[in-house]
């Protein structure tokens, strides 16, 4: 460990008031060349705040932050990408409307004669891509490529900008392992060339496979720094959570699978998902596994109407029912919670109660408002069953910290009572903690009879909760497993080019 | 390989070069150098003055003032030839200074104040109008001999057409609009504001100097179109050029460019406004349109552009990857 | 053939302009080319300069501000295409059109001013003045005219003058301050630029509980319908006439030249006739009102 | 309930005082600004002109609020004012009672809502543009309609919409209020104005909530062509004609300020329909000094255009922001409210 080396980063006494909450309360933080710093913490402790003061994207409250022993203050995200401190916010932060290599060079294009040079900027674009194992045209408009694809592009573009830090703000989170592996050889190269990395996230075992040192925060303070050579993952979340987490006995309850509730045949739209056959039963969760672009999103959408099939059938209980739309979808009582909650989940200004009740109310039309004490009933419940964060339910739902956003939009969905639930990643960026609760929902749900169809990354989280998973690969279902099969390491073997006997 | 972001703005040439074979072939006197010509010089302030509104429009932002910047940069010429001595090349780079810090003074407002380009603009829009009036209600003549010789040249192409100087401007003002927008770190760095404020500030775009460069060259090219409006007329008169930026903004809209900002291309532009040039020249050489069937028509037209453009991109996109379908919607 | 450029539509007499000009070259089997130019000069550039290209033979013009026509008269005439100015000269060297059928604006304020120095005959009256649209000629000229006319008799003073945009609505309003700013008992005179602002102002003052035409005399210019409704139920006082009837005699010098090469006059001058409660308003209104006011 | 009072008092408090500000500056240039009578059977007074005179303006920004909240703008609002006055006058001049009249032009201002509200909706034009159609070519139809003249009528049940009184109060000043107010009511007491809300915040999301946003946007689009229609008829019926080269022309702008001064945010969201009427009577003020001061009229814009100024400054986010911080420091506790900015949903 460098740490007999002068730190590259040191942060004093970083204080952050919002209205109604301390987000920060005076945090150190120390960052010495050539180490890997987790920063850990529950949903809403304050991690992303703090990379915002740090990198000037807000403006602190109190505290100094030195650099390379110069006392620095940055005014602007700009400022600090001058100093050399590279970031990746937890929103991917990228442009849509430019192309994948303007994203990555944006600020810093390379002239020629006073001019950009495209052509110097594509070949330079292709060969940081081809770093990070990705082989997309740069010439294309990054939304083309979906939020896995923008996420690895965030992140070649902040190392590109990382002279002396890099700042990595859930950058794994809705990544598979292939890419995971990856961005950890990069980071274990620049680690190598003395950079000081941030690295935040809710995946223990990644912290503990790459990290050095890890900061723990707990309500915007710091509870503990801990060498990770020395330390236990027990310790870890026993301090951020301030208590032990609960060991949940794996006794899964052997499926008590009821009626087929949806059944979708030859259900596909051309260019974008290959006809599927899909057939889910009360009280079953159906996984989706797959790498990046295998189409589990695309599934996920073409089911609730998100995006119109252009082709099959869907009847549900038997009767032939029409998606066109998600209107349609909702009154069959479907609900998808998005990947993407930024720009298809969350209505940013509105309060996080009128985000709960939204697609409730929806449902059941312009003119029949929820009475207020209903909608506040509900609004608490379920603020109160997934814990959710907040300062006020009348605070928009965008200033709620990542994982908290989540965790509303699933109550948006729950509150809905649903018969068939769909979520993508749903435990895109949430904490330990919550991460344990959300599985236990989805399994009492289960058992409750609903039908469910999750989408995820997390091959471990699909094991521990579906009765049924099916692969993808190159929006074709490949495989399916059930039962006993239902292990890591089959689903790996599926996704990978071994096609299974069982296939579909 | 057409990259498909380039797509709007074939559709846009498609649509005018569509569209002028159907003109000519209904009038063939349409294609004589003389219209060609007309279209170019005629349309010279205004497409000046639509480069202005690409790069606002580009950033997301709108610019309402334009049409009284140029009104008031003509009234403001022509006071100042009359009043005092100073040759009209001074005068042009004083009201240049004038339009360009005018300019830059509304997006400092919109930038350190946070106000929507919309109202900004709106109230620089009857300052200008209104600085002009005060400067003269009536309509002044500029007599000056140098605007003779800017007025003289010209080349008479056969047929009878006349290129004019003015018209060069124009094209030239279009290539440097061109090259800014894709060949410098600003014109990249408008696109950014496009696309997403809060994003651009993230990624360490200089917002306040993005911005406040934005309304500051679309006030410069306000000013210059004025310039060449009071070439084109030889008078400074505080009426005139109401509605402009209207048009203007039709035109950029017209060429392809999204309201929304983030994108779009100068060269469309260009385009939607020889395809608002074209409209013009259309009715005029039909005769037959009374007043309101004018306004009607116009309108039916611009409609009818707007109609086969969004066919056009819809059919050309049908076969290509769905997977934006839902974000573009937005 | 001949093109046509208007002005635009803004008021109920341009629209009748434009009838009659339609009427009087239908009469005389002429093929008439209207463009509309929505108010904007640039537009009626671009319109001369399209008639150009068509190779029309004549050229009628109702230019919308003086100014700015050299070029385009210019080339028009390297083309050989008389063109005629209707309504309003322009600021150019008279070899670059034909001949100007106007009216003289500031001859028009001055006859209303007239009418009211000898309406008054000396005794105090205080005036409120409508202007039309500031900065159109209209509105320059005629004040120019009312006040040289009322020049040197210290009886007559203008206490207020706000523009009412050539439009009813906004006369109305206008008027209504200045009932309220000046006092309606202390205004004896309302001068309007042109009727549609006066009918405009004779509501505001009954709404005020005065008698238009009587507590407050009202001359304006124009001679629309509505204001010979109004002074046939006494409640204006004078109009000028501004005749729609420019195109006939336009049309006549032009056919006259294009037949054996006659020169006209360089100035047409349309007469501005007082009309007061003398004439049998009645009657005129009835004449009048199809004629697309 | 009183909770309910409160936060919307909040929420206008600063249109409130600017409306005080420019009403004291028009009593600072006519000292009898504030005085009303009672005169020939009517009120009679500055302070009910800008009322009355404030009607139009406050009629379109009604439609304008929604529309503007759902991301959009409605540029054709003067447009459809001559066109609903237009027919409004030749319906009178046919011979129709006035019942007639005022259901065939608040229809016709229906229909044009419903245009605009499906290039928007259904064919996804941008509203600037599809709405600019609109603007342009409803001017020409309103002047098909009347031929180009101003067309007269002297049917008294039309002719009293805009120039009569009820109980001594002007008509047009009822409708207007009494029209906020049931919309107000409308979009309050259901779910639409949240639903609304979520639209032009984020569209996507909405959809996906399984909101139809697509019947939504074009209902407020309907809504801002029958509010422009009435306006239509109250200023054809204040000057007995239909006037349609001028009626309403430019007159999108003043509304979309009215919403602006209002508070509301052009990028769509959160909005206000009492705010943005007194937006609208804040502009009526600041006409009614231009006119009571007695100024040439070349200076008229300019005074607009300072004043509006002063007004937009003092309520941009910035100056907001700073007063808070000033407030805030003279308490002991350091607080900060959120200064971002608005993004757009891509
Ligand atoms: N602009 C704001 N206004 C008010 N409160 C805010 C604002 N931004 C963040 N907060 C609050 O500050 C706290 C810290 O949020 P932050 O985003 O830093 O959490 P985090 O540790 O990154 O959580 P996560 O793991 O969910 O991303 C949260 O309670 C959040 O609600
Ligand atoms: N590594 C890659 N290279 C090129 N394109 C990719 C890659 N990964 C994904 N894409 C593109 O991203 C688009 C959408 O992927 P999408 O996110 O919908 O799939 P997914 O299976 O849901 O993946 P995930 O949910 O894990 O991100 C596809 O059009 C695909 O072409
Ligand atoms: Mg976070
Ligand atoms: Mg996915």
């Amino acid at each position: 460990m460098a740490s007999v080396t002068d730190p590259v980063l040191e942060c004093r006494g970083i204080s952050k008031f919002f209205p109604g909450a301390i987000a920060l309360d005076a945090v150190d933080l120390t960052l010495y060349p050539g180490e890997v710093h987790a920063l850990l913490g529950e949903n809403g402790a304050g991690k992303s705040t703090l990379i915002k003061c740090l990198t000037g994207a807000y403006r602190r409250d109190a505290g100094t932050i030195v650099l390379n022993n110069q006392e620095i203050s940055p005014n602007s995200t700009q400022d600090s990408q001058k100093l050399g401190i590279g970031t990746v916010y937890q929103e991917v932060n990228l442009l849509p409307n430019l192309t994948v290599a303007e994203n990555l060079f944006l600020g810093r294009q390379p002239m020629w004669h006073g001019f950009i040079s495209q052509r110097k900027m594509m070949t330079m674009a292709r060969d940081l891509l081809a770093e990070f194992g990705l082989s997309v045209n740069p010439a294309e408009p990054l939304s083309a490529y979906s939020v896995a694809v923008q996420q690895v592009v965030a992140i070649a573009r902040a190392v590109e900008l990382s002279g002396k830090v890099l700042i990595l703000d859930e950058p794994t989170a809705s990544l598979d392992r292939d890419e995971v592996d990856l961005i950890f050889s990069v980071i274990e190269k620049l680690k190598a060339r003395g950079l000081a990395i941030v690295f935040i996230t809710h995946f223990l075992d990644q912290v503990f496979e790459i990290s050095d040192r890890a900061t723990v925060l707990r309500n915007g303070r710091v509870v503990g720094t801990r060498r990770l050579a020395d330390a236990s993952q027990t310790e870890i979340v026993t301090l951020m959570l301030g208590r032990q987490l609960e060991d949940r006995i794996h006794d899964r309850a052997p499926p008590a699978i009821g009626d087929t509730l949806i059944e979708l045949t030859n259900f596909g739209k051309r260019g974008m998902i290959t006809p599927f056959d899909l057939t889910v039963r009360k009280g079953e969760v159906v996984g989706l596994a797959g790498l990046l672009g295998s189409g589990r999103t695309e599934t996920a959408e073409i089911i609730f109407g998100a995006v119109q099939a252009d082709q099959g059938d869907a009847r549900l209980e038997g009767k032939k029912i029409s998606i066109r739309n998600p209107r349609e979808a909702v009154t069959h009582r479907f609900a998808l919670c998005p990947e993407d909650r930024k720009s298809d989940g969350i209505v940013g200004d509105l309060s996080v109660r009128e985000n709960i009740i939204l697609a409730l109310q929806a449902r059941q039309g312009w003119f029949r408002p929820l009475p207020k004490a209903k909608v506040n009933e509900l609004a608490e419940a379920y603020v109160k069953a997934l814990d959710i964060r907040l300062a006020s339910l009348d605070m928009p739902i965008r200033l709620l910290s990542g994982g908290n956003q989540q965790k509303a939009l699933l109550a948006r969905w729950l509150a809905t009572n649903p018969a068939f639930l769909i979520l993508d990643e749903p435990t895109r960026g949430i904490d330990v903690g919550a991460h344990a609760e959300i599985i236990a929902l989805i399994e009492k749900l289960r058992e409750d009879g609903m039908a469910l169809l999750v989408a995820s990354s997390e091959l471990e989280e699909l094991v521990a909760y579906s009765t049924r998973v099916i692969v993808l690969r190159d929006r074709r279902q490949v495989s399916e497993l059930t039962g006993d099969d239902i292990t890591t390491s089959n689903i790996v073997a599926a996704i990978a080019d071994e096609p299974m006997a069982e296939a579909v | 390989m057409i990259r498909s972001t380039h797509l709007p703005l074939l559709i846009t040439i498609a649509t005018f070069l569509l569209a002028f074979t159907l003109c000519a072939s209904q009038y063939p006197a349409m294609l004589s150098t003389r219209v060609v010509a007309n279209l170019l010089t005629d349309n010279a302030f205004l497409g000046i003055a639509a480069v202005g509104m690409t790069f606002v429009i580009l950033s997301g932002g709108i610019d309402l003032s334009v049409g009284s910047v140029i009104a008031f940069t003509g009234v403001f010429l022509a006071v100042i030839l009359r009043d005092t001595s100073i040759h009209p090349l001074v005068a042009f780079v004083l009201v240049l200074a004038i339009t360009i810090s005018f300019g830059a003074a509304m997006g400092a407002m919109i930038h350190y104040l946070e106000m929507p380009p919309f109202i900004v603009t709106l109230a620089g829009m009857f300052l200008a109008r209104g600085a002009a009036y005060v400067l003269s209600t009536d309509s002044v003549p500029i007599t000056h001999e140098f605007y003779d010789t800017l007025q003289s040249l010209y080349w008479k192409a056969p047929g009878g057409g006349r290129f004019r100087l003015t018209g060069i401007i124009m094209l030239l003002t279009f290539l440097a609009g061109i090259i800014v927008a894709h060949r410098t770190r600003f014109g990249q760095n408008v696109y950014a504001l496009g696309g997403g404020l809060s994003t651009a500030r993230l990624m360490g775009v200089p917002l306040a100097r993005t911005t406040i460069g934005i309304y500051a060259t679309s006030g410069g090219l306000a000013g210059l179109a004025g310039i060449i409006f009071s070439l084109y007329t030889s008078a400074g008169y505080s009426l005139a050029t109401v509605g402009v930026e209207l048009d203007a903004i039709a035109a950029v809209v017209i060429g392809g460019t999204l309201l929304t900002g983030g994108t779009g291309f100068v060269a469309g532009t260009f385009f939607g406004i020889l395809i608002m040039g074209l409209i013009q020249t259309f009715i005029v050489f039909d005769g037959t349109l009374s007043s309101w069937w004018t306004k009607i028509v116009i309108g039916g037209l611009l409609f009818g552009f707007i109609l086969l453009q969004k066919g056009l991109t819809w059919a050309t996109t049908l076969r290509r990857k769905p997977a934006t379908e839902f974000a573009a919607q937005s | 053939t001949i093109g046509f450029s208007q002005i635009g539509s803004e008021s109920g007499w341009r629209a009748a302009e434009t009838t009659v000009t339609k009427q009087e070259a239908e009469k005389r089997g002429i093929d008439l080319k209207f463009a509309d130019a929505q108010q904007k000069q640039e537009n009626q550039i671009k319109a001369i300069r399209s008639f150009i290209a068509q190779g029309v033979d004549a050229i009628l013009l109702a230019p919308v501000v003086a100014t700015g026509w050299d070029e385009v008269l210019e080339e028009a005439k390297d083309a050989e295409i008389p063109v005629v100015l209707l309504d309003r000269t322009v600021d150019a060297p008279d070899d670059l059109y034909m001949t100007a059928v106007t009216s003289d604006l500031v001859h028009e304020g001055s006859v209303a001013g007239q009418w009211l120095v000898d309406e008054t005959a000396g005794e105090k009256c205080d005036i409120v003045e409508l202007q039309g649209t500031t900065g159109s000629s209209p509105a320059i000229d005629r004040k120019k005219g009312f006040e040289q006319a009322i020049s040197g008799h210290d009886n007559l003073n203008i206490v207020r003058s706000q523009t009412g945009d050539f439009t009813r609505s906004q006369g109305k309003v206008v008027m209504e301050s200045f009932l309220k700013a000046v006092g309606g008992e202390n205004i004896c005179a309302l001068y309007a630029h042109n009727d549609d602002m006066a009918v405009g102002a004779i509501q505001a003052i009954k709404e005020a509980g005065l008698k238009p035409g009587e507590d407050i005399k009202i001359v304006s210019i124009d001679s629309v319908p509505d204001i010979h409704l109004a002074m046939a139920n006494g409640e204006a006082n004078a109009t000028i006439e501004l005749t729609p009837n420019m195109a006939g005699p336009a049309l006549d010098a032009l056919e006259a030249y294009l037949a054996d090469g006659t020169m006209p006059p360089k100035w047409i001058q349309t007469e501005s006739k007082l009309y007061t409660l003398k004439d049998d308003n009645m009657a005129i209104y009835e004449m009048k009102k199809d004629l697309g006011y | 309930m009183t909770a309910h009072v409160h936060n919307t008092l909040r929420r206008i408090t600063p249109q409130l005082i600017i409306l005080a500000a420019v009403l004291m500056l028009n009593f600072m240039v006519f000292p009898d600004f504030f005085r009303i009578e009672f005169q020939n059977g009517r009120l009679f007074g500055n302070l009910i002109d800008v009322l009355n005179r404030g009607a139009p303006t406050a009629l379109l920004c009604i439609g304008m609020t929604l529309v503007i909240a759902t991301r959009g703008i409605d540029l054709s609002v003067g447009a459809v004012m001559a066109i609903a006055g237009a027919v409004a006058a030749s319906l009178a001049v046919d011979g129709h009672g006035w019942q007639v009249a005022l259901t065939g032009a608040l229809a016709v201002g229906a229909i044009c809502g419903l245009w605009n509200g499906v290039l928007v909706a259904v064919l996804r034009i941008q509203p600037i543009v599809a709405t600019l159609v609109l603007m342009v070519a409803g001017r020409g139809i309103a002047q098909l309609v009347t031929e180009g003249t101003i067309l007269t009528f002297l049917d008294p049940g039309l002719i009293h919409l805009g120039a009569g009184t009820i109980l001594g109060i002007p008509t047009p000043i009822l409708i207007w209020i009494a029209l906020g107010l049931a919309v107000t009511a409308a979009v309050r007491k259901t779910a639409l104005g949240m639903l609304i809300e979520a639209i032009g915040i984020n569209e996507s999301s909405s959809r996906l909530a399984g909101i139809n946003s697509r019947v939504l946007i074009i209902s407020v689009y309907l809504i801002s062509g029958v509010c422009a229609a009435l306006a239509g008829v109250i200023v054809a019926a204040d000057i007995k004609g239909a006037d349609a080269n001028n009626a309403g022309l430019w007159l999108e702008l003043d509304a979309i300020l009215a919403v602006v001064i209002g508070g509301n945010s052009l990028l769509g969201g959160r909005f206000s329909i009492i705010a943005s009427l007194l937006g609208a009577l804040i502009i009526q003020s600041v006409n009614s000094v231009i006119l009571l001061s007695g100024m040439p009229p070349e200076f008229n814009l300019v005074i607009k255009a300072l004043i509006i100024i002063a007004i937009l400054v003092i309520q941009s986010p910035t100056v907001k922001h700073a007063l808070y911080i000033l407030r805030a420091s003279a308490e002991p506790q350091p607080a900060e409210p959120i200064k971002e900015a608005k993004e757009s949903p891509q």
